[in-house]
Order: structure tokens, then C-alpha cells, then sequence
């Protein structure tokens, strides 16, 4: 196996990362700051990716799309969160569970009546396809390196937004003390609406992005939704560096695990047999990570709280 | 000199750059009321902390009884006689009282893996904890929740859960906190009694209650004991007045 | 009278194979008049146990003479065995694990659309003869994905570059594809069905990546195409019918579908279309409470399949010719269009393996 | 005159169990109200009602409004600043943003509070969970008062500090009642402290106002009885 | 002794399960009874489930295992069973079995042992934590057993012919129901039984006051650690007869959406209480069954219903009849 072909996984473990990053950060920050489990937050990203793919085949553009996949996400986000999220605060998680698992049916089903029930159509924009050639040699398809540059961005507007201005700090604080910060005056109500609509924007935002280069499906949010769990688990529940590293070890493990554990296997089994084996273990390879992580720290990488 | 029933030698704790508790040595011995007093942040709960197994010292050694239990986990210590009660009251609140205080009966009986037996036809438990309900003056309220309960009443519960315990010593933190001036009176005759079943170690900044019980003061001031003696011998100390009392003595 | 069980996937992932089985199926009863055949229609939600549980409905309380409708392999062993042990017909309208054609064949059941293996077999057959040296085969890592391996490589039988198994719901193959461009193969064979396979071929086409793809039909079939565009074209793929493939009745299928549903037919939906005409053939022979003389009359298969000529072989799975075909543009529109035969009367090879 | 918050007939539950049965309370512009009496008495919970922070029957003004049909932010923007029991500060956010999560436009800036506290100023990039109760209390009154408040409660301020911070806060509320002629009520348990800096009392007992009146002219036996002094 | 009114309406709810089945046996409708054997078996698990999360308050989103655990356990044995081939052949012969008490037993002690260690690892963390760590183990087991071919892979097994039971036909549908019926008000009573035992009073502050617990000379890990041996030993013997209910075992039962189903049930029932896991379970294949035939988007009713008992039906189903009620005495 060559020097650039590892250079290229790992490449592609990063942006898988990072996709995964745009799809944890909303979840962390939903979590973090409201301290609810929004198991519909893959269905957000299906939502994204539905808008994205009937906007951009009504008007051939792409970038309208993503405006739609934004808003689309962000209205059913905000909606969601008047109608059922809000009164689910107070209750424990298992409400929570319950209450977002109902709204996962409602959306998939939802959707499927409305789109019917083959997958969308939804390519990337003429500008970004195709390759391009980076320094030795390696030839990768220019849309992944923009999702790379669009999910850093994110992450610093995250950063900036959370860290330094002040409705991240009344954010934080209601994080801390939800009713305390309302008896100070912060309408908390509608900042949490507008936190939920964030969140799901950002998750509308990747189902977009990433719908371009997967299928545009129902259903295709659990599988994203439960890699983002992991994502956040890992890094720690409503830290967004958390969400990020933990994004990135989540993805270079599963796209190197994939890779090399076959080769691993292949050095002491049968070609057949550790391919097999090999494809196994890796895709058991993230869970064991995350085992591991939380039995090191059981509050994930950069998580303070339980 | 009888010798000390709980001993600490030389506890050192740091929260990061903060030194919390610095070579703090002080003792317990039979029939005493020992008082530990110091400002806000001064590493009060953090010794208690430590005592009680909740915290690991950086450095020092704990002993119980004259044996070191240093090495010994929070419940391994109680097993062994250490009886706390927590300046944050630790209750089960969807339970009764007399559940409370239950608990505390079996953890000293030490069989929670009974698993057929109804804890209620288990008499001897149940005469214990409710002796020490009794005691506190909440025998009247065994069946109330303690999420109905006052402020007050589950202050005097954390003490009854210490109670049933009957341990070799006693720890407590801020039992007086929250309590208005009736409850504090209340409570300040039970631990008066109290001594001669167990020694106490008593957190406490309700002066009064303070200086009416404690055989012995030790002051703590950012993690270091500045001074330890008598009732007299603290009022009349000027780091302690200076760091701690101001006109309160 | 007929009554008939369908339990098929009509809600969540992959409803859209079973909707279309179902239309098909509708279809064809529709059009044949016949009043005296009842279809109670259950869906399964693609869980095996939910199956099981209906197919106990079916026959316990609906009283069915015959079941169909079984989309996946793994409902499929989940139910065939119990049903077909009870005495009931199973007319399989898709899957065809190789298990029921070789050793667990029934003389109950009979499969109406093809055996496993016959997509990936004959798409190994027809690179070969295409003149491909060395292949990489991809699938992911279940049995179905590992006989499509098998399948491909019996019918192929040259030199395989490389070997990979994905995990099953993969959604992104930027590692494959990277492996794939760095191998020296001349031929890549896959076999991703659903949204893993429109994922595949979205990346793949970006990537860079120029060895030439082949592909059994699910990953490229009409349902599909739709999603995956322009990136799916040249691509060749195996079937047992293509909606342009000139048999009688097939032009006429083809247009009263589209009328009837709005859209173009897949392969999922000629197969319904088949399985209901096999049962109309075979009930108009002989009574269903006459089971021998039933059997009989589906074993003689006497109707006009949409796929052209095909019969049962003793194994009750059809011996038929798998075409190659190759995603096109007409018009707006993606689809397939028929190359040409890929193996000329197929017939699986597990069928010595059934004793019955 | 009408006062700046005027409560009257107040009743309040929890779940199912009544904790408020009757309280009738006034505080007028600039002056120091006690608010005082046993444990379980239903002080936390008269300050709960008026900073709409639980739901309650009966008559509660503040500046002429209705405070009963609004949610609590806004009943804090109309000139209400809470120091709440057991001083909920954000543990996670520094002194610094614990206060700017709170300022609203007026006299009381950070400049202010850091001359108000210099602990406080000296610690401003210090995380609030990692301060001594004393500074933590300190860091609640500071906050209460970036909202620029027209009206200050504090419930149990004093509750578990040492003496010589108590007295310090003590010091500063009588500063504050001089200084800038701040309404405020006070729920506090220093019966002492508490006749020096007060205008009025206001003594409930088992959920209704019992008594109120300067507290020098309490009588001893109503001491006893609704203080247990 | 009175009854409170939650104990009238358990009466009610058991009453129920003896006679539905046995009027549709009467009445020759052998699915009905098919669909509460379900029904009873999904109790079962979601009994063993609530010993977890009612009162050690351990969300588990992995239970699935267990009852996967408990059908392979089955499974396995059967299969060797019915193809004559020893389950293994070193150190000592082990043969497959066709007899439910065996296979229960396998089961039991199988899932205990799989409890035990995945509690190990896993009841270090807590909340959310705890709830992600047991979907993990839930997907890594859900993929091992995908790929293991010796045993179907996703495929699964099929079990030609029910297991037996000394003394019983088991192929009779009363019969089998019966049976499972009879395991859950084993379980039941088990479950009423700790409830007010020592174990269940300090596993019950365990999940309150851990730090007391502790401070009393008890180790809620250690209690802990326990109750989710017995919780995953109950759920194992459930999946071993929803295997034989079925006669067949595959992936499926290890899937993270059974174990959010099992979690649903006891929700909707109504949490911490005795017959919540039964009430929901019941309710949940009822819908289920019914609603499944009316409509193709019969999930959106479904996800509505949910929504409208989680919102506004606090304490469940059990809470909106019989009202606010309390485990303890
Ligand atoms: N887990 C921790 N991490 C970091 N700092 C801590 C931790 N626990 C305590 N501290 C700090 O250690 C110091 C001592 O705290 P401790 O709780 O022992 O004080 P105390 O004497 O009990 O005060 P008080 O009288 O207010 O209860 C404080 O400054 C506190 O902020
Ligand atoms: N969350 C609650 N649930 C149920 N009852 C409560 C709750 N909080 C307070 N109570 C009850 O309401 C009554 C009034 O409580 P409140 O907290 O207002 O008293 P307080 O006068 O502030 O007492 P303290 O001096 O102890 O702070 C008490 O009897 C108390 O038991
Ligand atoms: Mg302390
Ligand atoms: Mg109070």
C-alpha cells in the first residue's frame, strides 16, 4: 500500500469527519444548551436534504438549495420546538426520548407521503465537480474539499458565536440555570427557540451538503443521527471542540478501520477469511471506540457534566 | 491522654493551582465535640471530604479507630464506623422518612442483597431507624415524603440517617445551615448529648452553636489550621478575629 | 375462489421495491377481470419478526390458500420455511436465497422472479466475455452481499484485483473509491442495493475514478436512477427484463403502468406484474383445494411472462436468459436500455442440491 | 401613594399541597422592606410568586402593572432584580459574563459593581463555580444589580457565610439605601442586622402576612412566637 | 385490605391476558392468541428492562442484546439440535437441545453473563453517557452477529419445529401462551417482591442519592451492577421464547429500535410502575396490529399518539387511570 494512498484515506477520514462535525455540532449544541435528547434531529437532516433536492430540481440552482435546506430546516426546527420540544424541558430524558422517537415517525412517514417513496435527486453545483489535483499526486473530488472548508467555517462561527458574544453567554448561562437567567430578564424562551432552530439548520445544512453526494432518502438520518451520538459522546456532551475532535477520531476510524483492518488480517488469515473478519471488526470499530472512550472518561473527551 | 478515635495527619489536597486543604492534622478524641471553623472557600468540606473517602488526598494519611483507612473506599469507611452528613442535604426525596432512615438501618446491618424478604417485616431495621427519627423529633413525620418536608425537618433527617449508623464518630457539615433559631436550638441539645455516644467533628459557621458546644476549635484559613484551642482561647485570637470572627466574638 | 397473502414492505426504507410489487401485482389482476381472486395486503415494515407474525395472521386467521409478496432474502427465510411446512403456496416475487433453491426447496414454493446469484453470475459471464482481465468486486458485509461475491466471481472466473466488504447502510465510500483508483482493475462489479448503491455511484462519478462499472440491476434500476442521474450513465447492469425488451405484452405492460401509476415500471414491478399472472394462469387451470393439480399447473408456468419465454426448472426457480442492459438518457428522462443477452437460459446451480 | 410593588391576598401551591394562603405585602419606592419568619413559612415562595418564577392567585403590582399575566423576563425588565436563595450564580461562566449575561442600560455598570465588591473586580476572568460562597454571594447581588433594578430582593443572603463577610454584605446594603435610594426587600433569619437597616417588616406565618410594622416595635411574645426568639 | 385503585386495574389488565387468550382459543382464532403471546413475551422483556430503569433508574438503550442474547441462546441450541451436529466437541461434547427448560436456562445464565460484563464497562458513566455506552454495545453486537456467518449471518436461523416442554404441546397456541404467561407473572411478582425488599429500597436510593448510599456503607455500583444482571437475565429469557414464539432468530433482535421499543412500552405504561412494561407492551402490539392495516402512513397516527401520551398523559397510560401512585408504601 502506498505512502499517497494512506495520505488519501486519511484525507477522506478527515472529511468524513468533518461532515459529521456539521451534523454533531446542532446535536451538541441542542443538547448542551437545552439539555434535551433530539433523537428527530436526523430527521432535521432529512428535511434539509428533502428542501435542498425540490428547490434545486424547481430552479436548477444549487445554492438556492442549500438557502432552502437552511430555511426548511430551521422553520420545521422552530416549529418543533414551540409545539412539542418546549413543554419537554422540565421532564426527564426518558420523555424526551419518547416524545423525539414520535417525531421521528411523523417526519419519516411524513415525508414519504409527501415525496413519495423513491429516493431525490440531488447532484452537486457544475462548479465543484469532478477532481482536483492536490500536491503528489493525489486526485480528490473538489466538493469534499469544499465540505471540508465549509465545516471548518461553521465550527469557527460556532466557536465565536458560543465563546464570545453575548447571546452566547446568556446561552451558556440558561446551560447553567435556565430559570435564573429568565428572572434576570433573558427572554429564554425565545432563545432557546431560536438555539433549536440553529441546531436544526445546521443539521438541515448538512443533509443538504451531504445529500449531494449520498442518497436523498427517508430514513437516511438514523444511521447519521446515531454516528452524531457517538460524535458527541465521545467529545463530551455540549462542547463543540468536543464535537469536533470527537467528530474527526470518529471518522478517520471509520474510514481507516475499514481500510486497513482487512490488510491487518490479512498478515495472519486466509485472504477470504480477512476480508471478512477484517470488514467486521470495523464496522464494530467506532462502537469500540466509544466503549473505550467512556470507560477511560466517562464523560467523554471534554465533557464536564453528566 | 486517651487516644484519638479519628485521626488525620498531614492532608494536603490542590484543585489545580488552588491548595484547598494544606497539612492539615487534627484529631477527634472520645466524648468531644471538636469545632472546625473558617471562611467561605477555606477547605472545610474538602477535610470532610477527604475524612470520609469522597475526596483523595494528594498527601496524608487518615486514621479511624487508631487503624489507617486511608486506602479505603466512602462506604468501606462507613462500614468501618465514619458517619457523615452533608452541608447540601443528601436525601432520597421521593421516598418516606422512615425510608431514609432505613437506609441508613441496612447499610449498618450491611445485607442489601436480600431480595425476598419485605424490609418492612424486618424488625430489627425497622426499631433502629425509627429510634433515631425518634430522636431528631420526626417520628411523626415517618410517612411523609421528604420532598414535603421543611428546610428544616430534612436538616434534622440527614442527621437521624448519621444516627442509625451508630457509628464510632461522628462528621458533620453545616447541620446548623438553614435552620432558623428554634431548629438551631433544637439541634445544639441533641449534638450536646450526642457526644457521649460518639465524638463529633463539627463544621460550622453558626457561632453561637459553635462556642455553646465545642470542647475544641481549630480554625482554617486557606487550607492551613492557624490556630486550635479552647472556646476562650479562639474568641480572644487576633489571626482568628482577623481572618474569620471580626466583631461576631 | 383464491385468497392470497401479500406481506410486503410498504412503509419506511425500501417501501419503494415493495409498492412496486404491489402495483405490479394489482395490475395484472386488474386487467385480467377475474373477481374470484382476493389479495389481503400486509405490510412488514422490513422487519423479520413483524413477517412472521403476519404470515401467522395470514394463514391462522385470513385463511389464505397462497402467500407472495416477500421482498428481502432475510424475511424471506424467515417465513417461506413455516408457511410452505403448513401447506400454503409461497409465489416468491423477488428474493431467491440460495437456500430455498438447494437444499431447503419446497414443492410449495416457486420463485417468479430469479435466484440470487443470476444478476451477479451472469454479470461475471459477460465481463468476461467483454474481455475483462481482473475485477474488483464490492458488497457489503452480509450474506447476500457475500453470494453476490460468489455469484460474480463463479460466472467470472478470471482474477480478482481485490475484494471488499463495506458495512451494511454505508453511506460514504471515499475509502473504497480511493482503493478502487489505486488497484489495477479493469472491471468493477458491485452490488450496493438501495441507498447505498445511489451513494456509491454519486461519489464514484466525482471522484475521478475510471474503471469501467457493472452492476446487477438493483442498484440500477428505475426507481433509483431517478436519484442518481447523470452519474449512473454507461453504466451496464444485469436483469431478467428491461422495460424495452421486445416480447409480447411487454410494450403494453410497460404503457398501462406508466398510465395507471404515473411513472415508469422497475423491475420490481414487472415481477409483480409476473407472479400475478402466474397465479391467474394456474388458478384458471385447477382448484387451489386440488394442491397437487395446483401445483402442477404453477410448475407448468402457462402464461405470457413480460420478460419473454422462461419456464421452471425442478427447483421451481425459472430457467431464463439475464440480459445486460445499460443506463441511458432519453430525453429528460434516465433509464435503461437493453445491450443484449449476458446468459442465455440461466439456471441456478443449487438446484441439484433439492430433493423433492 | 401608591406603592412601587404591592402584593395583596397572595395565594400559591405545590402540586397539590397549599403553600401561600393570604400574603399581603408593600414596598415603596426607596425604602428597605424585611420580609421574616420561620423555616417553611412561605418567604422563598412569596418571592418566587412576585418574581413570577411559579404561578400564584391574588394581586401582585409592581409600578401600577399586573405582574400575574406576565412571564418572568418581563416582569424582570420592568424593574425587579433578584438575589435568589442560595445564590445560583453561572457556575461554568466567568464573573465578568455572569454579569454581562444580565446588564441591562443604566447607572450600575461593571465600573459600578467593582467599587461596590473589589473582591469581585479583582476576579473578573475567574470561572464562578471555583469562587468561595462569600464571593459567590457577592458576585449574585453584582448581578442583580446590572439589571438596573428599581426594586432588590434578596432571599437568604447571608445564609452559610462566616460572620466577617456577612457583616460585609450587611455593610453593603446599607450603603446601597443610601447611596442610590434602591428599594429593597430582604428575607433574611439576623434578626439584629436586620432591625438595623429595615424601614418595615412584614412577618409571615404558616403562608399569611401575621404582622408588619417597624421591627423595633415588635413585641416579645409575637418575637417568640412567629421567630422562635 | 383495600385495593388502591392501581391494584384494581393490575387486576383488571391480568384478567384480561387469561381471558382474551382463552376465548379466541375457544373461538378458533389462533392468531389473536399468536398476537398476545407477542404481546406477553414483549412484557416480559420490558419487565425485565424496568428492574433496570424503574428502579435503579439505568436508561438502558441496549437491552436489545439480552433478548438477542436469550433467542441465540435458543437459536444456536436448536439449530444443533435439529441438524444433529454437537455444539462443540472440545474440551467435552456439548449437544444442541430441543427442550425449553434447558434453553431457558442457557439463556438466563447467558444474558446474566452478558449483563454482568457490559454493566462492567459500561454503569462507570451515567445519563446520557450510559445511554449512548449501552447503544454501543447494542450496535456491536447487532453488527457481530450480521457477519457471523456460522449462524446465518443477517439471514438468521430458522427453527423448523417449536421447542418442547415436558408435558406440554407447545405447538398448541393456548398451550405456548400459557407458558409465556405464566414466566411474566413470575417475573411480576419477582418485581413486586424487590420492590420492597432491602435490595430495592437501596437500589432505589442508589438512583437518588448516590452520595448517601455511599455514605452509608453501601456500594451502588455494586447494587447497580446487579440489578442489571437480573434485568438482562430477564430480558434473555424473554428473547428465548420470542425466538420460539416465532421459530425464528436473526439480527433484528439485537436492533437498537427494539431496544427504544422496550424503553417506549414502559413509558407508556407509565414509569415505575409494576404493570407499566405490560400495559405498554400490550397497547403498543395492539396498535400496532391494527393500525398497521388501515393505512400505509399509519406510522404518522402511531408517532402522533405517542406524542399526545408523552405530552399530556404524564405517568402513562397506568397514571391517566388509576392516577398518581407511588411504588412504595
Ligand atoms: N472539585 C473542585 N474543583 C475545583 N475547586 C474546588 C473543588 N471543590 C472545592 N474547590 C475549591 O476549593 C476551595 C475549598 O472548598 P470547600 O468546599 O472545602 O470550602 P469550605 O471551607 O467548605 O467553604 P464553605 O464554608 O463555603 O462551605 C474553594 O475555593 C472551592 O472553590
Ligand atoms: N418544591 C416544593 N415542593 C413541595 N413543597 C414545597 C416546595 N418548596 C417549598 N415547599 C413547601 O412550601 C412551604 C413554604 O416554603 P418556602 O420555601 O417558601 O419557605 P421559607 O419561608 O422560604 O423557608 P426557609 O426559611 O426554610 O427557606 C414549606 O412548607 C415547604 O415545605
Ligand atoms: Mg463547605
Ligand atoms: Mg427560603
Amino acid at each position: 500500500m502506498s505512502l499517497i494512498l494512506i495520505a488519501e484515506q486519511v484525507l477522506n477520514g478527515l472529511q468524513f469527519g468533518i461532515m459529521l462535525f456539521l451534523m454533531a455540532a446542532g446535536l451538541t449544541l441542542i443538547f448542551g444548551v437545552m439539555g434535551l435528547i433530539n433523537l428527530a434531529h436526523g430527521s432535521l437532516y432529512m428535511v434539509g436534504a428533502f428542501c435542498a433536492a425540490a428547490v434545486a430540481a424547481a430552479t436548477g440552482s444549487f445554492a438556492l438549495g442549500l438557502v432552502a435546506a437552511l430555511a426548511g430546516a430551521a422553520a420545521a426546527g422552530a416549529l418543533i420546538e414551540l409545539v412539542v420540544i418546549r413543554r419537554l424541558y422540565d421532564r426527564d430524558h426518558l420523555d424526551q426520548v419518547l416524545a423525539t422517537f414520535a417525531l421521528i415517525l411523523i417526519f419519516s412517514e411524513g415525508t414519504r407521503w409527501v415525496f413519495g417513496s423513491f429516493p431525490l435527486y440531488l447532484d452537486v453545483p457544475q462548479a465543484l465537480a469532478g477532481p482536483v489535483s492536490l500536491p503528489f499526486g493525489i486526485q480528490y473530488p473538489l466538493y469534499r474539499l469544499a465540505l471540508i472548508v465549509i465545516g471548518l467555517v461553521v465550527a469557527a462561527g460556532l466557536f465565536w458565536l458560543i465563546a464570545r458574544t453575548r447571546i452566547g453567554v446568556q446561552i451558556r448561562a440558561g446551560e447553567n440555570d435556565r430559570e435564573m437567567i429568565a428572572a434576570l430578564g433573558v427572554d429564554i424562551d425565545r432563545l432557546y427557540t431560536f438555539v433549536f432552530a440553529l441546531g436544526a439548520a445546521l443539521a438541515g445544512l448538512a443533509g443538504a451538503l451531504v445529500g449531494a453526494i449520498q442518497s436523498v432518502q427517508v430514513g437516511m438520518g438514523e444511521p447519521v443521527l446515531i454516528l452524531a451520538f457517538v460524535t458527541i459522546v465521545i467529545g463530551g456532551i455540549g462542547s463543540i471542540k468536543g464535537a469536533l475532535v470527537g467528530a474527526l477520531l470518529v471518522g478517520l476510524t471509520e474510514t481507516l478501520g475499514s481500510v486497513f483492518l482487512p490488510e491487518l488480517f490479512k498478515l495472519f488469515m486466509a485472504p477470504a477469511a480477512a476480508t471478512q473478519t477484517g470488514a467486521s471488526l470495523s464496522s464494530m470499530a467506532i462502537y469500540i471506540l466509544m466503549a473505550m472512550v467512556l470507560i477511560w472518561r466517562p464523560t467523554g473527551l471534554f465533557g464536564a457534566r453528566a | 491522654m486517651t487516644e484519638a478515635v479519628l485521626q488525620t495527619r498531614g492532608l494536603f489536597k490542590a484543585f489545580g493551582a488552588l491548595q484547598a486543604t494544606e497539612d492539615v492534622s487534627i484529631e477527634l478524641r472520645p466524648g468531644e465535640i471538636h469545632a472546625v471553623i473558617g471562611p467561605n472557600g477555606a477547605g472545610k468540606s474538602t477535610l470532610i471530604g477527604q475524612i470520609s473517602g469522597a475526596i483523595a488526598p494528594d498527601a496524608g494519611a487518615v486514621s479511624l479507630g487508631g487503624v489507617d483507612v486511608t486506602g479505603l473506599t466512602v462506604p468501606a469507611r462507613a462500614r468501618a464506623g465514619l458517619a457523615r452528613t452533608f452541608q447540601i442535604s443528601q436525601l432520597a426525596m421521593e421516598d418516606t422518612v422512615l425510608q431514609n432512615a432505613l437506609l441508613g438501618a441496612l447499610g449498618a446491618a450491611g445485607r442489601p442483597f436480600d431480595m425476598l424478604r419485605p424490609v418492612a417485616r424486618r424488625g430489627a431495621l425497622r426499631d433502629r431507624a425509627e429510634a433515631a427519627l425518634a430522636r431528631v423529633g420526626l417520628a411523626d413525620q415517618a410517612r411523609v415524603r421528604v420532598a414535603e418536608l421543611s428546610h428544616g425537618q430534612r436538616r434534622q433527617l440527614e442527621v437521624a440517617v448519621a444516627l442509625t449508623l451508630a457509628p464510632k464518630c461522628f462528621v458533620m457539615d453545616e447541620p446548623m445551615a438553614g435552620l432558623g433559631t428554634e431548629g438551631s436550638a433544637r439541634l445544639t441539645g441533641l449534638l450536646d448529648g450526642l457526644r457521649a455516644e460518639a465524638p463529633i467533628l463539627l463544621v460550622e459557621h453558626d457561632m453561637d452553636a459553635v462556642f455553646a458546644l465545642a470542647d475544641r476549635i481549630s480554625v482554617l484559613v486557606y487550607g492551613r489550621v492557624i490556630a486550635s484551642g479552647t472556646v476562650d482561647e479562639i474568641r480572644a485570637d487576633p489571626a482568628v478575629r482577623e481572618a474569620y470572627l471580626g466583631d461576631a466574638a | 375462489d383464491v385468497k392470497v397473502g401479500m406481506i410486503t414492505t410498504l412503509s419506511g426504507g425500501g417501501a419503494g421495491l415493495g409498492i412496486d410489487v404491489r402495483d405490479g401485482f394489482m395490475l395484472a389482476l386488474e386487467q385480467s377481470g377475474r373477481d374470484d381472486i382476493e389479495v389481503v395486503i400486509e405490510d412488514d415494515q422490513r422487519k423479520p419478526d413483524v413477517a412472521v407474525q403476519l404470515a401467522d395472521k395470514l394463514v391462522q386467521s385470513e385463511k389464505v390458500d397462497v402467500l407472495t409478496g416477500i421482498i428481502w432474502s432475510n424475511l424471506a427465510m424467515a417465513v417461506v420455511p413455516s408457511v410452505t411446512a403448513q401447506g400454503k403456496f409461497y409465489l416468491s416475487p423477488n428474493a431467491g436465497p440460495s437456500q430455498l433453491a438447494g437444499r431447503g426447496c419446497h414443492q410449495n414454493y416457486f420463485n417468479v422472479a430469479w435466484q440470487n446469484d443470476a444478476y451477479h453470475e451472469a454479470a461475471g459471464a459477460y465481463a468476461a466475455a467483454d474481455g475483462s482481465k481482473k475485477a474488483f468486486v464490492l458488497a457489503p458485509n452480509y450474506p447476500a452481499g457475500q453470494d453476490a461475491i460468489t455469484g460474480f466471481k463463479r460466472g467470472f472466473g478470471g482474477e480478482i484485483a481485490a475484494e471488499v466488504y463495506t458495512k451494511l447502510g454505508q453511506t460514504d465510500y471515499a475509502a473504497e473509491i480511493a482503493q478502487i483508483k489505486a488497484s489495477d482493475a479493469d472491471v468493477l462489479y458491485y452490488f450496493l442495493p438501495g441507498g447505498m448503491g445511489i451513494s456509491f455511484m454519486k461519489q464514484y462519478s466525482g471522484s475521478g475514478a475510471e474503471v469501467p462499472v457493472i452492476g446487477p440491476a438493483f442498484s440500477f434500476d428505475q426507481g433509483i436512477l431517478g436519484a442518481i442521474g447523470d452519474a449512473a450513465l454507461g453504466v451496464k447492469n444485469t436483469a431478467h427484463w428491461s422495460k424495452d425488451l421486445d416480447v409480447p405484452g411487454n410494450a403494453e405492460f410497460v404503457a398501462s403502468f406508466s398510465e395507471k401509476y404515473d411513472r415508469l415500471p422497475s423491475i420490481y414491478a414487472a415481477q409483480g406484474f409476473d407472479t400475478a399472472l402466474l397465479l391467474i394462469s394456474a388458478s384458471a387451470a385447477a382448484d387451489v383445494t386440488d394442491a397437487d393439480a395446483f401445483r402442477a399447473a404453477l410448475k407448468a408456468a402457462d402464461f405470457q411472462s413480460v420478460r419473454g419465454a422462461f419456464e421452471f426448472a425442478d427447483n421451481h426457480h425459472p430457467i431464463q436468459t439475464i440480459y445486460m442492459r445499460e443506463v441511458v438518457k432519453e430525453g429528460d428522462v434516465v433509464t435503461n436500455r437493453l445491450v443484449g443477452p449476458a446468459a442465455e437460459n440461466y439456471a441456478d446451480p443449487y438446484g441439484v442440491d433439492c430433493k423433492m | 401613594m401608591s406603592a412601587l410593588l404591592q402584593v395583596s391576598g397572595l395565594e400559591a401551591r405545590y402540586g397539590s399541597s397549599q403553600a401561600l394562603f393570604g400574603v399581603d405585602l408593600e414596598v415603596a419606592a426607596g425604602e428597605v422592606v424585611a420580609l421574616m419568619g420561620r423555616n417553611g413559612m412561605g418567604k422563598t415562595t412569596t418571592v418566587r410568586c412576585i418574581c413570577r418564577m411559579m404561578r400564584a392567585e391574588g394581586e401582585v403590582t409592581f409600578d401600577g402593572q399586573d405582574l400575574r399575566r406576565l412571564p418572568s423576563h418581563r416582569a424582570a425588565r420592568l424593574g425587579i432584580g433578584l438575589v435568589p436563595e442560595g445564590r445560583r450564580c453561572f457556575a461554568d461562566l466567568t464573573v465578568q459574563e455572569n454579569l454581562n449575561a444580565a446588564a441591562r442600560p443604566g447607572a450600575w455598570d461593571m465600573d459600578a459593581v467593582g467599587l461596590l465588591f473589589p473582591r469581585l473586580a479583582e476576579r473578573k476572568a475567574q470561572v464562578a463555580r471555583s469562587l468561595s460562597g462569600g464571593e459567590q454571594q457577592m458576585l449574585a447581588i453584582g448581578r442583580a444589580l446590572m439589571t438596573n433594578p428599581r426594586l432588590l430582593i434578596l432571599d437568604e443572603a447571608t445564609e452559610g457565610l462566616a460572620p466577617l463577610i456577612r457583616a460585609e454584605i450587611w455593610d453593603a446594603v446599607g450603603r446601597l439605601k443610601r447611596d442610590s435610594g434602591l428599594a429593597i426587600l430582604i428575607v433574611d433569619k439576623s434578626l439584629k442586622e436586620l432591625t438595623a437597616v429595615s424601614d418595615r417588616a412584614v412577618i409571615l406565618n404558616r403562608g399569611r402576612t401575621a404582622w408588619t410594622g417597624a421591627l423595633d416595635g415588635l413585641a416579645p411574645d409575637l418575637a417568640q412566637q412567629y421567630l422562635g426568639v | 385490605m383495600r385495593l388502591s385503585r392501581e391494584a384494581v386495574f393490575n387486576l383488571v389488565v391480568l384478567a384480561g391476558l387469561v381471558a382474551l387468550p382463552l376465548y379466541a382459543h375457544l373461538s378458533d382464532a389462533p392468531f389473536t392468541i399468536t398476537l398476545a403471546t407477542r404481546a406477553v413475551i414483549l412484557s416480559l422483556a420490558a419487565v425485565g428492562l424496568n428492574i433496570a430503569l424503574g428502579i435503579g433508574g439505568l436508561v438502558s438503550l441496549g437491552h436489545a442484546v439480552f433478548f438477542g442474547v436469550g433467542g441465540y441462546a435458543m437459536g444456536i441450541l436448536a439449530f444443533h439440535a435439529q441438524n444433529y451436529t454437537p455444539l462443540m466437541e472440545w474440551p467435552f461434547v456439548i449437544e444442541g437441545t430441543k427442550s425449553m427448560p434447558v434453553i431457558w436456562l442457557v439463556a438466563v445464565v447467558a444474558s446474566a453473563l452478558v449483563a454482568l460484563g457490559i454493566g462492567l464497562l459500561s454503569l462507570r458513566t451515567s445519563g446520557v453517557y450510559f445511554i449512548m455506552i449501552t447503544l454501543a454495545f447494542g450496535q456491536m453486537f447487532y453488527y457481530f452477529t450480521i457477519s457471523w456467518s456460522a449462524y446465518g449471518g443477517e439471514d438468521g436461523m430458522s427453527i423448523y419445529v417449536r421447542n418442547g416442554f415436558p408435558g406440554l404441546n407447545t405447538l398448541v397456541p393456548v398451550q405456548f401462551y400459557g407458558l409465556c404467561f405464566t414466566l411474566l407473572c413470575a417475573a411480576l411478582a419477582f418485581n413486586a417482591v424487590l420492590l420492597r425488599s432491602p435490595f430495592g429500597l437501596a437500589l432505589n436510593a442508589a438512583r437518588q442519592v448516590p452520595e448517601r448510599v455511599r455514605a452509608v456503607g453501601l456500594d451502588p455500583f455494586r447494587l447497580r451492577l446487579v440489578a442489571f444482571a437480573i434485568s438482562g437475565a430477564i430480558t434473555g429469557l424473554a428473547g428465548a421464547l420470542f425466538a420460539d414464539l416465532n421459530r425464528f432468530v436473526s439480527p433484528t433482535m439485537f436492533s437498537w429500535q427494539l431496544s427504544g421499543e422496550f424503553i417506549v412500552f414502559i413509558i407508556i405504561g407509565g414509569t415505575a410502575r409494576l404493570f407499566g412494561p405490560v400495559v405498554g407492551a400490550v397497547l403498543f402490539v395492539a396498535l400496532e396490529h391494527f393500525l398497521g392495516g388501515m393505512s400505509d402512513y399509519w406510522h404518522i397516527w402511531f408517532g402522533l399518539l405517542l406524542l399526545g401520551v408523552v405530552l399530556f398523559g404524564k405517568g402513562g397510560l397506568i397514571g391517566l387511570i388509576a392516577g398518581r401512585g407511588r411504588v412504595h408504601d
